[in-house]
Formats: C-alpha cells, sequence, structure tokens
C-alpha cells in the first residue's frame, strides 16, 4: 500500500483514539479525587461552620450532584473549552487561567531536563562502551550518583550550593547572585536549572536512560548492515544515527511521564509554581477542577508526544507503516 | 576549594546575575507554610489570608502592643449607657488604595455585606449581634446591638471593604476582589503581584499613618527545612527576612546567630487532647482521668514544642479567666494504673479491657499540624505503659474535617484552640454548642454556661469562667495541654520590631529594613 | 605472472573464551593475484570465514592473538595490515589480552584498515536482507558507493550510474528498486543490489562470504551466475568462500581447502574439476559427496 | 588469571543485593514494638557505643529503625517489580504477537495508564485509602506495566519475522507457547529483568517521595527508610544521623539493584547475541 496513504489512515486512527484516551483519564482522575473522603467545603470551613453554609458552598461548588453526574457535567462544559473555575485554590479563577502557565513552565522543565538526559546518556554511552578498568569506576560511580531519591539529592544540593556560594562571596568578595540562597522561587530561571538537574540526577533517570540508550547503540553498532558498509569504506556516522534515532526518540516518549510524576518533588523543594506545585496543592484542597484540568494537560502532552514519536517513526521506518497499516 | 573551582563558580556567578533581573532593594520577604486562599478579608480562612489581610485592610478599632484597644479607621467612639449600641467617629481624608475616599458608607456596607443571608463565610456568626448599622453624617456611624454588649469595641476588629469594590453586599468568594483587594491599610497589591505561590505588596503612598518598609513579598514554601535554608542565608537578595513560626528542632541553629534574631510572641490559642465521648470507654471519666495522669505534657512539651505554659483549663494564663487555683496534674502512672483497675478495667496482655470494651482508640491526627506526628508518638509510648493502646490514623486537612469535625468518626484527637482575644468556650462544651464535635454532654456545665451568657456584669462572668474552669478541669472533656510561646526567626536587619500575636502584621508599619 | 595482490602468511587467530584460549585460524598461508578468482572451501567453522574477514579487519569480538602477515599490494605499494597493527594485538599474552578493551583495538583496526576498505578491498556477506541499512533506499546506499569510487561525479550523474549498476546485477525495473528499500525486496534482489553496492566502489578485491546461504536454489544459480558475469572481465580478484563445492568448481581458477582452521590442500580448479592429480581425503570426500570424479586418493 | 570486571559489579552488587535480602528475613522475626523504643532521655543523641547509628528525634535507635525498615520496602518492592514484569510481559507478547478489537483495546487501556501523573495519582490514591506500602507497591507495579509492556512489545514485534520464530511455527508449536516460551522466556529475561530492577527501585523512590511530600508513605511509628528520610524536613541544624543512614542505605540498594539487575541482563543479551 501507499506510504502517504497509510501514513493518513495511522494518523487518523491516532487522533480518534487520543480523543478517548482523554476521556478515559480525566475520568480516572476525576472518579479519584471525587471519591477522597472530604471535600473542598471541608477544605474551606473550619469547626463550628452551620451547616446551611456549607449545603449552600456544596451546591456553589457542584458537589451536590453524583460522581457520574458531576462528571457528565464536567464532560459536556469542557467539551466547549470550558474547563470550570477553581474552587479553593485561586476562587474564582479559570481552571485554566491557573494551570495553563504553572503547566507550561512545568513541560518545559521536565523536557528540558529529559532532554538533557538523553543527550548525557548517548555521550556516556559513547564514552562507557566496553568493560575495562576506568569506564567500570566511572560507570558503578555513576549508579550511585543517580540513585538518591530526587528530594535527597535536592536538599543536599541546595545545602552545597548556598554553603559553597556564601563561602565564595566571602571568599572573592563577588556580590551574592539574586538568586542567592536557593531554594527560593523567583523569575530568574536558575532555579529551574537547579531543578532540572536535580531532576536529571534524582531517582535513577539518569541510569535507566543511559542503559537504554546504551544497549541500542550496541545492537546497532552490531548489526550486519553496519560491517557492510566499512567494508565498502563508506562512513558509518550516518546509518548508525539514522539507525538509532526511533529507539532514542522512544526512550525519551516513554520516560516523559516517569519525568513528569517526578517534577512535583522537585518543584516542591525548589518551591517552583509549575504544575507540579499546583496538582499537589489542589488536590490537598480538593480543588477537582484544578486537578482534573491540569490531569488533562499531562495526558494531553503525553498524548502529543507519542503521536510525534510515532509520526517520526512512520517518516523514517518504512516497516512501521506496513506493520500498522 | 581549589582555585580552578572559584574560577568556574565565579563565572556562573556573573553569568548568572547577568541572567535574571537584579532583585529590588528594601524588600521585606518572608514565607508561608500555607497559600492564602483570598484576600478578601471574610474568606481569609487560613492564618496566612489574616496576617495578609492584616497589611492591606483597616479595622474601626484596633488593639495596640499594651494589649488596649485604640482607633484605626474609627477616631473615637461612645458606647451608650446600657451598651445597647457604640457610635464611632470616622478619621478623615482616608484613601482606598484605589484613590477613593472613605466614609462612613463602607463601613455600612461591610457590616450589610456580612450580614446578608448570600454572603457565606464561616465567622459570620461574629456579626450576629448586630441589629441594625447607620450611617450619620459622611464620617459618623452608629451600630445598634440586639443585646447588650460589654465592652463592645473589642468586637470591631474586623476589616473594612470599600462600598464601590462590589456591585451589592452579596458577595461571593469567586469575586476578583479576592486577588485584587482595594484596601486603606498601608500596603497595596503591586502590579502584577499575585501570582500562584507568590504575593508582592508595595507601600500604600498616602497611608493615613507612617510605614517604612518599600516592599513586602509572601512566598509560599511548605517546605519548613527550606524556610529554615532561607532565613539562614538571609543576607542572599533571595533570602527572608522572617520566618513566622520557628520549629523548636531548628532554633538552635539561631539562639547565637549574628544574622537572626528569636522573637518569642504568646497567642491566645491552647492545646488539647479531644476525647470522643460517644466512644463508651473515654465516656468513663476515670479512663480520661487515667490517661490524663499518665501522659507527661512536660516531657512532650520540652522535646517537640519548646518552651510554653502547662494547663489545667480551657484558657491561657494570660486570659482573665485562667483560674490558677487549679494545679495542672503530673505523671503519676501508679494512679493511673489504680484508677483503671478500681474502675474495672483489667489487664489482658498489653491492652485493659471491660467485657467486650477494650482501651484500644483511634488516634486521627491532621497531617497539617506538623508536630502532631511527634507528640502522638510520645503519647503512645506513655499510654502503653497503663495498657491503653492508640492507633495512628494520620490524614490531610481535607479528610481531617470531614472525618473528625463532622462525622466523628474518632476516638482521640489533638488540636489547637485559637482565639482573636479572649476566648468563648461556649460553642465548645455546651452540649449545644456548635463547636462541640466530641458529643460532650453535662447538664452542669450546661447551666453554667447559660447562666454565664446571660450575665451583664463582666466581673461576675469572669468568676463563672474561673468555676467552669475548675470543673472542666475534673471532669476533662479534653485533656487540657498546654499554650505555646512561640518563636519567630527575624533578620536583624530589621529594627522595631513588634509581633502581634494574632494578626502578626498590626505594627508592621513601624519595622523598619536596615540595607 | 605479476606479483600476488593479496599475500596472506602463517595466519594465527586465537580467541579468548570462558574455556580459555581458542585457535580458530592456525597458520593459514595463501594469496590472490590479480585478477583471479580463488575459492575458499570448507564447512562451516573450518576458519575459512574468519581468515578471509580478518583481511578487512571485520574480525567481531575481541580476539586473543593475531599473528602472521597479511601482505597487500595496494596502491601506495606493499602493507602488511597486521604489522601496522600495534604489540597489543599480536603476540599478547593470555593476561594481557583479558585487560585489553575491545572498543581500543576496534579503533586501532579501523585506523590502519580504513584507507584499504574498499578501494582495496570489500566484502558480500550472506543473508543480504541484514547487509543493507533497513532505513536508506537502495538507491542511496548504492550512491554512497558510487560517489566514493568516483568523488568527482555530480549527484544526477551519481544516481545515473547506480541505476545502471543495478541494470548489471540483471534488476528489472531499476528505478523503483533504487526508490524500495530491503524490506520491499526478495532475498534474491537484496544480494544483487548487495554485490552491485560492492561493485560499485570499484574494489580490487571482492570477498564474497557464503553469498549464497539462505537463498533457494534457483536463485542460488542466479548469483552465482552473476559473480561469473560480473567478473568475466578480469578486473578484478575475488576470494569466493563456501561450503559447496559446485559453486566453488563453477566460479573459481584455483581453490583451497580448509578445515580446523588449517588448509589442507590448495589446487587449480582444474584439477578438481577433472579429477586429476592426488586427493586430500577430505577432499575426496567432498567430491564424492557431491558426485564429481574423486581422483585418486593420496 | 585476573577477573573480568564486569564480573566484580556483579559480584559487588550481587553481595548488597543477597545482604538486603537477609536482613530483610531476619528483620521478620526480630521483636520490635516502636512505641517502647520511644525514651526521651535520649533525643538525638550522636552515635556511639550504645546506638551505632544514634537516635532519631524520638530517641529511638536508628540502627534498629534501620533494620526494621528493611522489612517495610523490599518484599513489596519485589512485588512491585513483579506484578509490572509479569503484567507487562504478558500484555506486550499479546499487543506485539495478537491484532483485532481486543488488542487495540489494550493497547489503549495501557496507553491510559502510561499517561497518568503518577505521583500524584498515587497521592490521590493515598488519601482516599490509608496508605501502605503494599498499596504503593501494587500501584507503582501497574502503572510500570506499559513500560515493560511497550519494550516486550517491540521485541516480539521484531522476532517475528526472525527465520527461527518462522521455523516454530512451522514445527507446530501453538503461538502461545512460541510467544511465552521461545520469545518471552528465551528472549526477553534480560530486559524483562532489568525492568524489574528498575521497578524495584522506583518502589523505594514512590516512597521515600510521598513520606517527604507529607507522609504519604508509611505511617509512623512503624519505620520505613523513607519515613526515616523524610526527618530531613525538620531536622536543620539538630543533626543529620537520623536521615543520613537511611539516605545513604537506599542509596546503595537501589544502585545495587540497579546494577545487578542492568548486568545480568547485559550478560543476557550477550549470551543471545
Amino acid at each position: 500500500m501507499s506510504g502517504a496513504a497509510s501514513f493518513l489512515a495511522l494518523a487518523g486512527r491516532r487522533i480518534a483514539a487520543s480523543l478517548l484516551l482523554l476521556v478515559g483519564a480525566s475520568f480516572l482522575i476525576y472518579f479519584t479525587i471525587r471519591s477522597a473522603p472530604g471535600d473542598a467545603v471541608d477544605a474551606i470551613t473550619p469547626m463550628g461552620t452551620p451547616p446551611e453554609i456549607k449545603e449552600k458552598l456544596a451546591a456553589e461548588f457542584g458537589l451536590d450532584q453524583g460522581v457520574l453526574g458531576g462528571y457528565g457535567v464536567w464532560l459536556s462544559r469542557s467539551a466547549t473549552g470550558d474547563f470550570g473555575e477553581s474552587l479553593v485554590f485561586a476562587p474564582g479563577q479559570t481552571v485554566m487561567e491557573v494551570a495553563a502557565p504553572a503547566f507550561e513552565k512545568t513541560l518545559l522543565l521536565s523536557s528540558g531536563a529529559l532532554f538533557a538526559t538523553v543527550v548525557l546518556s548517548i555521550l556516556l554511552a559513547l564514552l562507557l562502551g566496553e568493560p575495562s578498568a576506568r569506564q567500570q569506576g566511572l560507570t558503578g560511580a555513576l549508579y550511585f550518583i543517580t540513585s538518591a531519591p530526587g528530594f535527597v539529592s535536592a536538599v543536599v544540593f541546595s545545602a552545597a550550593v548556598n554553603a559553597g556560594v556564601q563561602r565564595f562571596v566571602e571568599q572573592a568578595g563577588h556580590e551574592t547572585p539574586p538568586w542567592y540562597p536557593i531554594p527560593i522561587y523567583s523569575d530568574s530561571i536558575v532555579p529551574y536549572f537547579f531543578a532540572g538537574f536535580v531532576l536529571v540526577m534524582g531517582d535513577g533517570l539518569l541510569m535507566d536512560t543511559f542503559n537504554a540508550v546504551r544497549a541500542e547503540i550496541l545492537s546497532v553498532r552490531g548489526a550486519q548492515f553496519i560491517a557492510a558498509v566499512r567494508a565498502r569504506g563508506a562512513s558509518v556516522t550516518p546509518h548508525l544515527w539514522l539507525n538509532l534515532a526511533i529507539p532514542i526518540f522512544s526512550a525519551f516518549v516513554s520516560r516523559l511521564p516517569v519525568v513528569l510524576g517526578g517534577v512535583v518533588i522537585v518543584e516542591y523543594v525548589f518551591t517552583l509554581d509549575g504544575a507540579g506545585y499546583l496538582l499537589l496543592e489542589a488536590s490537598k484542597q480538593r480543588d477537582f477542577p484544578v486537578v482534573v484540568g491540569l490531569s488533562v494537560l499531562f495526558t494531553l502532552a503525553v498524548i502529543v508526544v507519542g503521536l510525534l514519536s510515532d509520526v517520526a517513526r512512520s517518516v523514517i521506518d518504512q516497516r512501521e507503516v506496513a506493520r500498522d497499516g | 576549594m581549589s582555585k580552578r573551582l572559584l574560577r568556574v563558580l565565579s563565572a556562573f556567578l556573573l553569568l548568572t546575575t547577568l541572567v535574571s533581573s537584579a532583585a529590588a532593594q528594601q524588600v521585606f520577604r518572608y514565607p508561608e507554610d500555607t497559600r492564602p486562599s483570598s484576600l478578601l478579608p471574610f474568606f481569609a480562612e487560613d492564618m496566612s489570608a489574616v496576617r495578609m489581610c492584616e497589611l492591606i485592610f483597616d479595622s474601626l478599632v484596633v488593639q495596640n502592643k499594651r494589649g488596649d484597644f485604640e482607633g484605626g479607621l474609627a477616631k473615637s467612639w461612645t458606647v451608650d449607657a446600657d451598651q445597647g449600641g457604640i457610635k464611632f467617629v470616622l478619621r478623615e481624608g482616608v484613601k482606598w488604595h484605589d484613590g477613593e475616599a472613605f466614609t462612613a458608607e463602607d463601613v455600612v456596607f461591610t457590616i450589610q455585606a456580612a450580614q446578608d443571608p448570600k454572603t457565606l463565610f464561616n465567622s459570620k456568626s461574629k456579626f450576629n449581634f448586630i441589629r441594625e448599622v447607620s450611617a450619620q453624617g459622611q464620617y459618623g456611624v452608629y451600630v445598634a446591638f440586639d443585646r447588650p454588649v460589654p465592652e463592645a469595641e473589642k468586637r470591631f476588629l474586623f476589616k473594612i471593604l470599600p462600598k464601590h469594590g462590589f456591585p451589592d453586599t452579596a458577595i461571593s468568594r469567586k469575586d476578583k476582589f479576592a486577588r485584587e483587594p482595594i484596601g486603606t491599610g498601608p500596603y497595596k497589591v503591586k502590579k502584577g503581584g499575585y501570582s500562584l505561590r507568590s504575593i508582592a505588596l508595595e507601600v500604600n503612598g498616602d497611608y493615613w499613618n507612617t510605614s517604612k518598609v518599600s516592599e513586602v513579598l509572601m512566598q509560599h514554601t511548605p517546605d519548613k527545612s527550606a524556610q529554615i535554608n532561607l532565613l539562614q542565608y538571609s543576607g542572599g537578595k533571595a533570602g527572608v527576612q522572617a520566618v513566622i513560626f520557628l520549629p523548636p528542632k531548628n532554633i538552635p541553629l539561631f539562639e547565637n546567630s549574628d544574622s537572626v534574631v528569636l522573637e518569642p510572641y504568646h497567642t491566645v490559642s491552647w492545646w488539647y487532647m479531644a476525647y470522643n465521648h460517644e466512644n463508651k470507654a473515654l465516656a468513663d471519666k476515670a479512663v480520661r482521668q487515667a490517661m490524663a495522669l499518665a501522659i507527661d505534657r512536660q516531657e512532650l512539651l520540652e522535646a517537640h514544642l519548646g518552651r510554653g505554659d502547662i494547663l489545667s483549663g480551657p484558657f491561657t494564663e494570660s486570659s482573665p479567666f485562667y483560674n490558677f487555683q487549679v494545679e495542672p496534674t503530673g505523671l503519676e502512672l501508679e494512679r493511673a494504673n489504680q484508677l483503671l483497675d478500681g474502675a474495672g478495667w483489667a489487664r489482658k496482655g498489653d491492652t485493659r479491657g471491660k467485657g467486650k470494651l477494650k482501651l484500644d482508640f483511634e488516634f486521627v491526627m491532621d497531617k497539617e499540624l506538623a508536630s502532631n506526628q511527634a507528640l502522638f508518638l510520645g503519647i503512645q509510648a506513655q499510654l502503653k505503659k497503663v495498657g491503653i493502646t492508640v492507633r495512628p490514623n494520620y490524614v490531610d486537612h481535607a479528610k481531617y474535617r470531614d472525618q473528625v469535625f463532622t462525622r466523628r468518626k474518632f476516638d482521640l484527637t489533638l488540636n489547637i484552640w485559637s482565639f482573636e482575644e479572649v476566648e468563648d468556650v461556649y460553642p465548645l462544651f455546651h452540649s449545644k454548642g456548635v463547636m462541640n464535635f466530641i458529643g460532650y454532654n453535662n447538664p452542669d456545665v450546661d447551666t453554667m454556661l447559660d447562666t454565664a451568657k446571660a450575665t451583664k456584669d463582666y466581673k461576675k462572668y469572669k468568676e463563672q469562667m474561673k468555676q467552669l474552669h475548675a470543673v472542666l478541669a475534673q471532669d476533662l472533656p479534653y485533656f487540657f495541654l498546654w499554650s505555646l510561646d512561640i518563636y519567630s526567626g527575624i533578620s536583624k536587619k530589621m529594627k522595631g520590631v513588634y509581633i502581634q500575636p494574632y494578626y502578626y502584621f498590626s505594627s508592621f508599619p513601624e519595622w523598619e529594613l536596615s540595607p | 605472472m605479476t606479483a600476488p595482490l593479496l599475500s596472506i602468511e602463517d595466519l594465527v587467530i586465537e580467541f579468548d573464551t570462558q574455556q580459555g584460549r581458542r585457535r580458530v585460524v592456525d597458520g593459514v598461508s595463501f594469496s590472490v593475484a590479480q585478477g583471479e578468482v580463488l575459492g575458499i572451501l570448507g564447512e562451516s567453522g573450518s576458519g575459512k570465514t574468519l581468515s578471509t574477514l580478518s583481511i578487512l579487519g571485520l574480525v567481531p569480538g575481541r580476539p586473543g592473538v593475531v599473528s602472521g602477515h597479511i601482505r597487500a599490494h595496494t596502491d601506495a605499494g606493499e602493507v602488511d595490515f597486521l604489522a601496522e597493527l600495534p604489540s597489543v594485538v599480536s603476540g599478547g599474552t593470555a593476561e594481557r589480552a583479558y585487560q585489553k578493551d575491545d572498543r581500543r583495538w576496534q579503533r586501532i583496526v579501523h585506523r590502519t584498515m580504513r584507507p584499504y576498505w574498499g578501494q582495496f578491498a570489500t566484502a558480500v556477506f550472506q543473508n543480504p536482507k541484514q547487509s543493507l541499512d533497513p532505513l536508506m533506499t537502495i538507491g542511496r546506499q548504492l550512491d554512497e558507493s558510487v560517489s566514493l569510487a568516483d568523488p568527482s561525479l555530480d549527484r544526477a550523474a551519481v544516481r545515473a550510474r547506480s541505476v545502471d549498476w543495478l541494470k548489471r546485477v540483471q534488476l528489472y525495473d531499476p528505478e523503483r528498486v533504487a526508490a524500495s528499500y530491503a524490506h520491499e525486496l526478495s532475498g534474491g534482489m537484496c544480494q544483487r543490489a548487495m554485490i552491485a553496492v560492492a561493485l560499485a566502489r570499484e574494489p580490487r578485491l571482492l570477498i564474497a562470504d557464503e553469498p549464497t546461504t539462505g537463498l533457494d536454489t534457483t536463485v542460488r544459480a542466479e548469483i552465482v551466475g552473476l559473480f561469473k558475469a560480473l567478473l568475466r572481465d578480469r578486473r578484478r580478484a575475488m576470494l569466493y568462500i563456501s561450503h559447496d563445492i559446485r559453486e566453488v568448481l563453477f566460479l573459481a581458477d584455483r581453490v583451497i581447502v580448509m578445515r580446523h582452521g588449517k588448509v589442507l590442500e590448495e589446487t587449480s580448479a582444474d584439477d578438481l574439476r577433472h579429477g586429476r592429480g592426488r586427493r586430500h581425503p577430505y577432499t575426496a570426500s567432498l567430491l564424492e559427496a557431491a558426485d564429481l570424479p574423486a581422483g585418486e586418493a593420496a | 588469571m585476573t577477573v573480568k570486571w564486569s564480573d566484580l559489579g556483579l559480584r559487588l552488587s550481587g553481595a548488597v543485593v543477597i545482604a538486603v535480602m537477609v536482613v530483610g528475613l531476619v528483620a521478620l522475626v526480630i521483636p520490635y514494638d516502636p512505641a517502647d523504643a520511644v525514651s526521651y532521655d535520649a533525643l538525638l543523641k550522636p552515635p556511639s557505643a550504645a546506638h551505632w547509628l544514634g537516635t532519631d528525634g524520638q530517641g529511638r535507635d536508628v540502627l534498629m529503625r534501620l533494620v526494621k525498615g528493611t522489612e517495610a520496602f523490599f518484599l513489596p518492592g519485589l512485588m512491585g517489580g513483579l506484578i509490572a514484569v509479569v503484567l507487562g510481559g504478558l500484555a506486550g507478547a499479546y499487543t506485539g504477537y495478537a491484532s483485532g478489537p481486543l488488542r487495540s483495546a489494550l493497547v489503549g487501556l495501557l496507553q491510559l495508564v502510561d499517561t497518568l501523573p503518577r505521583l500524584v495519582f498515587i497521592i490521590l490514591l493515598c488519601t482516599i485509602r490509608n496508605p501502605s506500602i503494599p498499596l504503593i507497591a501494587v500501584v507503582a507495579g501497574l502503572l510500570f506495566v506499559p513500560t515493560v509492556a511497550t519494550v516486550v512489545r517491540r521485541k516480539v514485534e521484531a522476532l517475528g519475522s526472525e527465520d527461527y520464530i518462522l521455523a516454530h511455527i512451522a514445527h507446530g508449536f501453538t503461538p502461545t507457547r512460541i510467544l511465552l516460551h521461545h520469545i518471552l522466556w528465551l528472549q526477553c529475561w534480560p530486559l524483562l529483568v532489568r525492568q524489574a530492577a528498575f521497578v524495584f527501585g522506583y518502589v523505594l523512590f514512590v516512597e521515600t517521595g510521598l513520606s517527604y511530600l507529607g507522609d504519604y508513605g508509611v505511617q509512623e511509628p512503624d519505620p520505613s527508610w523513607g519515613n526515616m528520610v523524610a526527618q530531613v524536613k525538620d531536622l536543620a541544624g539538630a543533626g543529620a544521623w537520623p536521615w543520613l543512614a537511611p539516605a545513604v542505605a537506599i542509596v546503595v540498594t537501589i544502585a545495587a539493584f540497579l546494577a545487578f539487575g542492568n548486568l545480568v541482563a547485559r550478560k543476557g543479551e550477550e549470551a543471545l547475541r
């Protein structure tokens, strides 16, 4: 069958599936948070609030309908692009007003960090190819550095940086930088760099990615056609990267959800005002419109990246189209 | 540090200094554990919001450092002879942040809005005593009560809202005023200063009183260790000048610091361990007393909360109602055991029991109360010694309120009552009290509370409260724990610091930030 | 008879395995003249593939010891590939062999070999599908070889020559083939394409390592025929490695028979065909298996 | 005869893995009542002969809690790994081999799970049901099913066309047998091992992370490495040993497990090549 047609069909199917996916994910999250004991009203009304006030508030928050009914309403509304208003976290602001900017930051942070991780992994994989005294040593060290839980490395890291800067400022008489001391949220981009650094180093992400990338590189290097390319004196590089592009990209894609999860902790420690922070706070306060809205954004991001990888794959590798079509 | 490292670091520093916008001078930064839910005073449910509103809004009456009440927006006031009403004379020439003039209309509006049934907020009941409010000319307000009210001025600490800020008296918590408040206070929200986790205020140029610090920046920083970090290096541009509450464990860090002072302040709030009286075993007074005797409050206090006063009743020692005749009980394990044996609670293995009942309780805790866990662990260990088992159930804030306050699914819980000024314990212990979540029902206490409520003479009222104190200390609806000396960590750059125990920032205008 | 294009002198290759050191090529010597076709006959594991691949330095894994000489007459005059490999590679002791890391050895080999790859010698392997880059059209891979062989050409000319090559390996509708990927072609077609890619590089020596294995009989015949046709002009020499004596006899001028890493005998193809001269019993058995005249046994 | 370096790494990590297992098993039989361990006479004592790793904010012996803490995670961790690998392997094999609506449905389901913001989802679950490490382990395991499934699927798809698989089909093996035995078991085990090790580590990460974010992890007084490390929050300036020891333990354990899983897997892959 012709590549273009089948590719279009593929894309069509994928997009249809993605919509289903969104509905499914949003329902799952909606259901979970609505079935959590305690609701937005509890979150804001202290002891002794007269019950009638609580009831009126519940009605105002749309907590009076059941879970299914509530979801129905939510779905029909959000189909028109209206994801409702925040109840507790930022009363009166629409969910997207609050969520979109935060999510943008988080997406940049996590994809940036992940990208860095992948690049780093490639470099390391090229550097630490085969067993040898020195390289085994390095690999071992890497295992230890990257096996620290995210927040531990974050806490240790910030303590170290602060102490370091202080000492340095005393020694060199340099004026203190605007981002010091960390952790503090400031409009400066620097905290995001630190957060990114910790994301890359913490929670074994780097090691995991490194191993995956390394395995891919080795398998392609070992392939017969590479030997053939060598034998005819052509340069191996283009063939190598052409064949590595897809596996590496999918290594990126498959890890995005993990990183988007880990970002919650990092944002908490570095007090960044990203989606992770928002999600955590909002779910504590049972601000379900915000939580569900954000989750939709998360899902969307993962889906879109997934789509991209599929497109890339079917463009680069004709066999895929043949298989899926 | 090696030379090379130094060079690299300096390069990095220079770079980042260029990258990021230079921080403004004269900014007072402080971190908050929780994010202000709303800057609309009615809906300022959490303390972080209360503190913010204190900087943005004014009230008719304010409490000064010495604790007596003086004029805020009200220049003076006169209470009717029969204590049935009060007349305020307002300060003239006061301007709202948007330039409009402040008049009596605003005061009237505020009270009417608070009483509007469509305005839903928690402390609505605070306005119940007002029968009618009317403006008398531009700068006069008369407030009529539904019954005689002693020391009425004390009830006018609520913040005044601008009439022109709202379409009508029905105010919704979704009103954008909650993000773009208009007050008469010393500080106003900076342009674009309101963001997800930080709120920037700038000094209000035409404030009727002077205020020295030019900018205030609130930063939501849930991680205590981060707050400590920021105070430790408060020299840095991003450092903070104050941490509202320093956990005792971190205090040693600053005890002889050359950059930070420890500012103690005494809140009108006390800690308690609540018994659920609907639980058959806990309904037995002997059990409650035994527990009280088995728990070493002093030890817990010192280990986890630093300094404070051990209490014997539902008042702080600074309160006029505290009865010093009643001595707090100490640790008496034998007597505890005797009491339990006497009441027929026999040891079966680790846990005492009688018939089907066992002294095995669910201890529900609110995660938002940080020291909860540590305290529980101590209590659990101590109660085990007298054969009482307690199981932890550690839930987040929303779940806690639902489970404990609404559904009352708990045996024991640990919490704090905070009061703006003097304690009013009626709702806590009266069988019909709105805050009586422990199902406490004692006819004698009920009658005492009712009579006290009826008394007009403040002296008598005081006496009745003292008696109540004695009774409750015996009957133990709660196990009354302590009131704390709380410490703030304040940068030594701050001068003229005085902390108001409840509103915290009441005297902030006098604070000074030396460069 | 000019000096041989390539002469191998007592080549020894040993591998370090868990069981210790295995000698897989044991003092092999042979040579190939310009334009000559040398058939290397032997069952799998006889070391024939290794000894020839080592010519290209494409030996997989990491050998413990490589020693001997691989002399090549290149444009640059006579070179000994192994002489250029440092001592770590040839004749290291067991311990040193273990410490030696593969990447470094690979790098060294590649550095020494790169100038000779393609333009001196190149190879065609078995199972052709895997010899072609799955993500590149046949055309582009062919273009690579062509433009390497003659850098002066511009894109159009290159493509023209590529298509021409596809014609020469008797592929019908060469344009379509050029535009298609390996997975879209049959095994036979792939091998033809592969041969085109190899020859387009204009090497002086072509090493065909069991190029027909895994193809069905009719296709094998076609491929072998194709080789014959392509080499008729005698412009390049070929090492034809196979376990199929018929193929070898059909193509080769001279034949060497290998077993257990040793050369059993070396003889002219004609003698074998006509059963002239004395035969090593193993060779004889091979001939009988293919019911060809075995000649008198030694 | 010198030792291969990869073997050395394998032995070291293997030793740690075994050590953790042993400690975990020993912990099961050590009697420990957290309530008895509390002692207000020994708050935050630095390491000494009596308390090798010092005591924490409750005067409890850190070493003891470290040991008992092992019990808290290592079985659940393995369980999580197992769940991810078994379900993931089966799902991957099925989606890689089969076709039709059921496959598409399964793929959809996997994607659905994959798109959830993991940590937050776990947190929400932990507010509904009281957090316990088995819960966390199971959820973490389930959340990793898609990851494993995709890897396996690719492998299956790649192998599907290989001659010897075709040969097996020709030999009349049932597809199920070929999938489960020849492909999953014989071909995928290295990557399954690698994934299992990673998930095991992830469970530990999640538990520590949750404990830090506000005690969504194992609940005091029960010891877990997570809630021990989480003490870093309120111990600024009060001494590091109560959280440093478990932090180091976590790092070493996870490093060892990742390394072990990975080296074993690599050996397997070399064998397969």
